[in-house]
């Protein structure tokens, strides 16, 4: 027996052994059949040294390109490359918060349901709305479970899909209706804007939820009040899929009528990480509090009258309400609505806003920058922000593979799941706060080459 | 400018003192801030040239204002204010909080995989894919499957996606089934997944040896049965004997077998969920593969499967081209995709360290030492806490006070409070809901004999306390030296505070 | 296999009690281990083939026994037994405790600078050798000096190469003086310094006005004196008025003036040691330009000269090529080494990036604010401290508890150990030795007007305590939360104990 | 007024001033001679943000060749390549160590003071004295506090320094000795080996001290006892140079008769970090430890009688004993001695040992390769440890540049300083337990490429 965090030494298994009337490791097992057991151990090569695996991920890492200054990053479409300070990674890798588990135990987690009550409360307000939780997985199951929130409190199970979400996310939410059962009707967009005008003829009275995106997944910033009065009108919870960084600038999805708003924090301080771990925001109205998914945190005192913190409501959860639950999520994406909170703190009512406006600016000086070029089109009309759309006269997958030689990540190809815009050559563009000038410019100078 | 919101002061650091820590809120003055930005010479347009005016915020959202310092200061307090493995063990059964090698963090903070975009082309991402592929090779290697899926982000997700794939499986076969069963002792994630996956739920009861009653399972199976959702071992840290018979007459309704691997550490290298018959498993790679569990997540939550669903698996998926290279391909009959990306990429890095770091001699070891101190502590407190099936454990055990709050009033509440005292994180407590006063212990591998003798020591002390003193034991008082004792939790519910805006 | 020695408990952590945290020794068992390696096929001689039989150890040297994750629980738990600037505020005067920018970690902890060998040819360390150079110009630029070596560890060692400059300069003139002069107020080092330097100490007092009493000056200049050694601001926080007389008066008699640049943060753009006088100038590093303390270091003491002292620099110093590459050169009359290598160079990278982060407008603006906090914390003490020189202090003030102490037994130790209890680490105290009863306050320019107030506000409660309750006051007994109480200091002197094997 | 870490508000700065009766903060200076002012600012560039100055330093960092995969280290010299793991790192950057000053105030600063009392135990043990001290500069500080000890205690200032010392630290020990005015007496080596024949003219009545290096600079095993001999017969202090990694093999410097053993402690735990900081490892007799150099943690009680640390013999220190202190240090490396105490208790009894083996294997094993090349000589025929000396038939600054083109950085070139051996080409080569096979073959074959 060797592994190397295993601390035990041979006599000391020897002595447990011995306790347990045992005489050796194996018969630990005897209750497993002898037929089901594994005969020559697994199929695995035999332990290595840390100095081993670190020289093997350092190989693998060399077959990676990761953006930075040899790889500028343009591309978006849900995950972004924001400004992230050290102060930031430094407080959420302390391991107080890496290795503790869900706070079940108050009195030596308030560190982590203080963090996570502030989270809540930022969430809150950058949503517009009265109540956030914990966190959920990522973008898509914030909206999976905000759309069920919806079904669970209208009773209808008929869901208006915008176009501009977010294609992944419509992605999950339709493999996940699978299970549900929600009808999922897709809304075209017209120029980049979301058209209710065919979806006038759903009957009305089975729609549960309304469902855009705010700004929507080509950069385009849609007609909530439009969305709303379709909600209004079929009697649906509108569900607006929101970008935190973009609330820097805009009204609040509350403030323009929004009743649940989902969204996907990784721009608030989590690596691109290729994907994950990301951070599903959620929030919505009090009154809808007893459907929320997940964790709540909230305030009360200890038994001396001190402030203090606990996870609350817990009779929602799966862990108490079993079958009947709205939501099966357990461990969330803490460390990252943590991240999410000082990242917050750290930018501040004005970085937060200035961020949102050096990337829109950042995107309207690539977007002019990349249009002058002979042949690259605007692929949408609508006003856009952070994030904008350009149609090429080569495929965008060529355009990418070839940008990347000179050193951009130009973007992502749309079309997994695209719906309602000619997607041949489109690409989708983002530039955040941490492109410059130059950057911006010999990007353009690039694709110039590339479509020439 | 008074003394009210003191920046600097650690009086909420549990080093110097026992206040309350101020929120960021509290924290905040208008005008300060920590951050800056890459000066760039873009035109400065501003946000009305931007905007339209309809959209346009009147007023920035108000966010915490403070100094890099005093975020430091409120942060670092907050973490003293926080117990973790690190600290000490944390022995809270079913969640494996075993130590988490520190090479892991490094790994998964590397820019080489750290900063890259998941919408890369594969030309960039060699180095991650290969990484995916074989820990996916790896995952159905210890599982005994064919092909996984890395994208559930944790076990729950993992557990609708298997039943996900167990409706499509019987879809294509034409058969509509409405009915999963599970035991009463499972964990709830599986009921509440069962009604997300669009089937009902029928409970099995559980034979006086802890396992599945057989005649329940034989009672409630049909053909309307989709399959079963077992954790084995099960909750209650034992392992379900009869497993191959009751996989036999699952199979035989036309059934599928859906494995939660919550507690596969006890079993890594000494018997395979493939083996045993199941047809889904997911792991926790939070769990089981050491990746921090980070105060509530992120996890993992991979789901393999063996040969007849992998065409159903999630996609796309990692995969290696016959050329050498790797790439992306999404299974035929894919039931499509369950996450935004690819999964936790990051954590799946630390399981594919953490996992060749072991290697096959390291992981049976780490089963064998896990299901070793498990039946150690149970030895140490068998005569004092009640034992419900008080047969070999595999990696942790579930004792209960019932015996002890009847006779000396302590309940299991009271004894987690008292061990926070002691040192240790508490157990976990009134799960799994069939036994009573339950304290569900899972001391992990990774904590030694000593640690293992100084709890069992601590658990036989409170029981000590209060078989002398009742009522008046430490245990109805603790904690007293936390940075909160008991907290109302039924105020915090009847009261909802849940913003910072929302106080009163 | 007892619970004597446990391992994953947390008890003394002050999160969960106040128990001794055990020594790395008493947690160690035989047998255990931590440590890995990297794969090799190396031939495997063994120690016998490599080594004589007379020089090889009959047994190896015994070093604690451990697991990861035990090593892991055991400084993680001592890391919460320390106070930090990251917790709280820590006014320690002369120190310059000021927060430490995480920017700075980072740039410090990247391969590219921290994996970088001494030895390596300039091909291989062009970005080393421009950080090295900028620094050393942005330096000069500070302190208004024509160069500077970059060597010195800390300030100590800054001063000593001082004084072997002071001491090559007059031998190359011929000359050979005995006496250093430095003000009562000086700090420890600077007469220590003297002493290794070869010279003897001449002390000379201090005038009513906190300054250098420029009669007792003028007595002991001769032509015997090779130099004096001032910091001004000085130790009591004053600006030494009379500064321009002074040099006057030292460089008539062909003296050198030596500046102590700990005290640099008060004046950093405002005035420069070079336009004051001084021919030599220290800086500390992890005081002014904010490289953390480390609990006692690793500091940096760079030395800065006027020109007709560049070419006695230590060397090798790093160099601008005349074709823009970078390389090392020594000075035609260096005095020589004074360390193993190139000196702290990545304490050296931390500074050049705090200087970076602040430029001229920032590093004027740490200078007003330091003075600004001092000033105006002197100011609410005033009336209830004695303040020995009362007139506009720098980034420092000296306060002393010589009239409390007089009426209600109230010493500057007990204030310091009740303020731990309220939350602060504690001034300076019994330092200036020219002040009874000091206490030395350094607030610096990141702790924010509420914390100042805070601090003000707790050392004005601990005055009113003694006023009231006298010797029966909370400071008699503070500290109360902290996780030992006062430390019998006699003790440890009388019996000592260095080692865990002295023991008795 | 804008600085990027002032958290004063212009309003509070208003404010401030108001109760100190000032109306700017240029009054704040007014003590401050007018004429001495500087007018125009300081000459540097204005502030930047944090991501600007984070692009600096990784455009500075191109111009790095750090030791890694890409530049396999052959050079030592006292600083070598040794494995750190996570572990050590992940501890030693703890803020709570890092952002803390001297433990001034023990009640507070248990967690240093109980880290630098197992350290002290530890250098104890591997030196094989009684008493160490919480840390000096580096070893050669470390060095020139060990002949000042011996001079005090002795009252005799001439030295005997062996040419096996570190040509370094015989440089530093050199410059302070013109302060001190301590006699340098050079010591020549004969095959590697310290010859001390001719220094038995030296008038013995007055030296001070005896100083070899054990391995020495060439990685030669000293004869200890001969060194022993000489001291004892002029009544000298001997002095040790050591190697805390060596010590996992050798006998320790105190049980062969050293009075007080330095050493450099950059290998355990600290990178090799362009040369620092760096460790000055420092141990004595018990019964000098009233001369001993720094800050001294010893173990005691507080008023409950509970156990704890405290600095002690406080006396000895300049800031008590000022002019009459035998040492000026004050700031010292508490942080890597923090971080040997880690990286020590990571390697354990066992640990240590297989480092030092590995490291002798390997150099060996890289001797052997390199003296088989044509032209390539050992330089020295005393056995050795972790490094070694071999005479090349072309400049080894040539050879070394030329390496580093083949992706090894190759050694370190004998020259400065270094006495009683023909350095003409000679190249000081060291081989750690992170060597392979695979890495010494390329190496050697280069070489033989190089020479040829
Ligand atoms: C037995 C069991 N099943 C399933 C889960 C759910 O896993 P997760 O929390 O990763 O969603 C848990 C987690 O606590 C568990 O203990
Ligand atoms: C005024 C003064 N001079 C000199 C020093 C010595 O500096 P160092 O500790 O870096 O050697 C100090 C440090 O405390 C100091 O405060």
């Amino acid at each position: 027996m060797s592994a190397p965090f295993v601390p035990h030494t041979e006599e000391e298994i020897g002595e447990m052994l011995a306790f347990l009337g045992l005489s050796s490791l194996d018969e630990l097992f005897s209750t497993v059949p002898a037929a089901l057991r594994l005969a020559g151990g697994l199929d695995l090569p035999r332990q290595q040294s840390e100095a081993d695996v670190v020289h093997r991920l350092e190989v693998l890492g060399t077959r990676n390109r990761p953006v930075g200054r040899s790889l500028v990053c343009f591309a978006g479409a849900g995950a972004y490359d924001h400004e992230v300070p050290a102060v930031v990674r430094s407080l959420a890798s302390r391991s107080e918060f890496m290795t503790a588990y869900t706070p079940y135990q108050p009195e030596v987690s308030q560190g982590v349901l203080q963090a996570i009550f502030e989270y809540q409360t930022m969430v809150a307000r950058l949503s517009g709305l009265e109540i956030a939780n914990g966190s959920l997985y990522d973008g898509a199951a914030s909206l999976v479970e905000g759309v069920n929130l919806a079904v669970a409190a209208t009773g209808n199970s008929k869901i208006l899909l915008s176009g501009g979400v977010n294609p992944r996310w419509r992605a999950v939410l339709s493999t996940f209706s699978k299970g549900s059962g929600h009808e999922l009707i897709s809304v075209p967009l017209t120029d980049g804007i979301t058209d209710f005008n065919d979806a006038a003829a759903t009957d009305s009275a089975q729609v549960g939820a309304v469902v855009i995106a705010f700004p929507n997944f080509l950069g385009c910033l849609e007609d909530v009040a439009a969305a709303r009065s379709v909600a209004d009108r079929t009697g649906a919870r509108l569900v607006v899929c929101f970008d935190p960084v973009a609330a820097g600038l805009l009204k609040t999805p509350g403030s323009l009528g929004a009743d649940v708003v989902v969204g996907e924090g990784q721009g608030l301080g989590t690596p691109l990480g290729y994907g994950g771990p990301y951070l599903g925001l959620f929030a919505c109205h009090a009154s809808d509090v007893r459907r929320l998914p997940g964790r709540l945190v909230g305030e009360t005192v200890d038994i001396e009258d001190r402030r203090a913190y606990v996870a609350t409501l817990r009779a929602r959860e799966q862990d108490i309400r079993r079958e009947k639950a709205s939501s099966n999520v357990c461990t969330n994406q803490t460390l990252m609505a943590v991240t999410a909170a000082i990242q917050l703190g750290w930018l501040g009512t004005v970085g937060l806003r200035e961020v949102a406006l050096r990337s829109a600016r950042a995107a309207r000086y690539t977007r002019e920058a990349l249009t002058a070029i002979d042949g690259v089109e605007p692929a949408a009309g609508a006003p856009v922000l952070r994030e904008f759309a350009v149609r090429l006269p080569v495929p965008a997958e060529l355009a990418i593979d070839r940008l990347v030689e000179e050193g951009y990540l130009a973007g992502v190809a749309v079309r997994e799941g695209y719906e309602g815009t000619d997607v041949e050559g489109t690409l989708l563009v983002a530039a955040t706060e941490r492109r410059t000038r130059e950057e911006i410019d010999g990007f353009a100078a690039s694709l110039e080459k590339v479509v020439r | 400018m008074s003394a009210a919101l003191p920046g600097g002061r650690a009086l909420s650091a549990p080093l110097m003192g026992h206040e309350t820590e101020p929120t960021l809120f509290e924290l905040s003055v208008s005008g300060r801030r920590a951050s800056s930005f890459r000066t760039s010479s873009l035109p400065e347009w501003s946000a009305e040239e931007l905007v339209p005016a309809e959209l346009l915020a009147a007023s920035p959202v108000e966010l915490p204002e403070v100094s890099e310092r005093d975020l430091v200061a409120h942060f670092t307090r907050l973490s003293h204010r926080q117990y973790s493995v690190d600290l000490g063990a944390y022995p809270l059964g079913s969640c494996t909080m075993k130590y988490n090698p520190k090479v892991c963090d490094e790994a998964a903070a590397a820019a080489a995989f750290a900063h890259v975009h998941p919408a890369a082309p594969p030309s960039c991402t060699q180095g991650w894919l290969e990484l995916l592929v074989e820990l996916e090779e790896q995952l159905c290697a210890i599982t005994g499957m064919s092909a996984a899926t890395l994208q559930p982000a944790a076990g729950a997700a993992g557990e609708l996606t298997g039943l996900l794939l167990m409706r499509r499986y019987h879809e294509a076969r034409g058969e509509t089934r409405t009915r999963v069963i599970i035991p009463g002792s499972a964990h709830g994630t599986n009921p509440a997944s069962v009604t997300l996956g669009g089937y009902q739920v029928t409970t099995v009861g559980t034979n006086e040896r802890g396992g599945v009653d057989l005649d329940s399972l034989r009672a409630a199976l049909d053909d309307d049965v989709a399959g079963i959702m077992l954790t084995n071992p099960s909750t209650l840290g034992l392992f379900e004997e009869d497993i191959v018979e009751i996989a036999a007459a699952v199979h035989e309704v036309g059934g599928l077998l859906y494995y939660d691997g919550a507690n596969l550490n006890a079993i890594l290298g000494i018997v395979r969920p493939g083996d045993m018959g199941f047809d889904i498993v997911h792991l926790n790679l939070h769990k089981t593969f050491a990746t921090p569990h980070g105060g509530g997540g992120p996890g993992a939550g991979p789901v393999a499967v063996s040969k007849h669903l992998v065409q159903y698996l999630p996609g796309p998926r990692p995969v290696r081209n016959s050329d050498g290279t790797f790439g992306w391909a999404t299974p035929e009959h894919s039931i499509g995709r369950i996450h935004s990306w690819h999964g936790n990429a990051l954590v799946l890095l630390r399981a594919w360290t953490y996992l060749r770091l072991h290697g096959a001699d390291g992981l049976l070891a780490v089963a064998e030492i896990a299901v070793l101190n498990a039946n150690w502590i149970k030895g140490q407190l068998r005569g004092t806490y009640d034992i419900p099936y008080d047969r070999p454990v595999m990696h942790e055990c579930v004792v209960s006070a019932e015996t002890l709050e009847r006779e000396t009033g302590l309940r299991a509440l009271d004894v987690a409070k008292r061990l926070l005292e002691l040192g240790f994180h508490s157990p976990t407590v009134y799960f799994p809901l069939i036994v009573h006063e339950a304290l569900m212990i899972e001391p992990t591998e990774t904590e030694s004999p000593q640690t293992l003798a100084a709890l069992a020591d601590a658990l036989l002390l409170i029981a000590r306390e209060a078989q002398e003193a009742g009522e008046a034991s430490a245990a109805k008082q603790a904690p007293r030296t936390t940075p909160v004792r008991r907290v109302d939790e039924a105020r915090a519910a009847r009261k909802l505070v849940a913003t910072y805006d929302q106080r009163p």
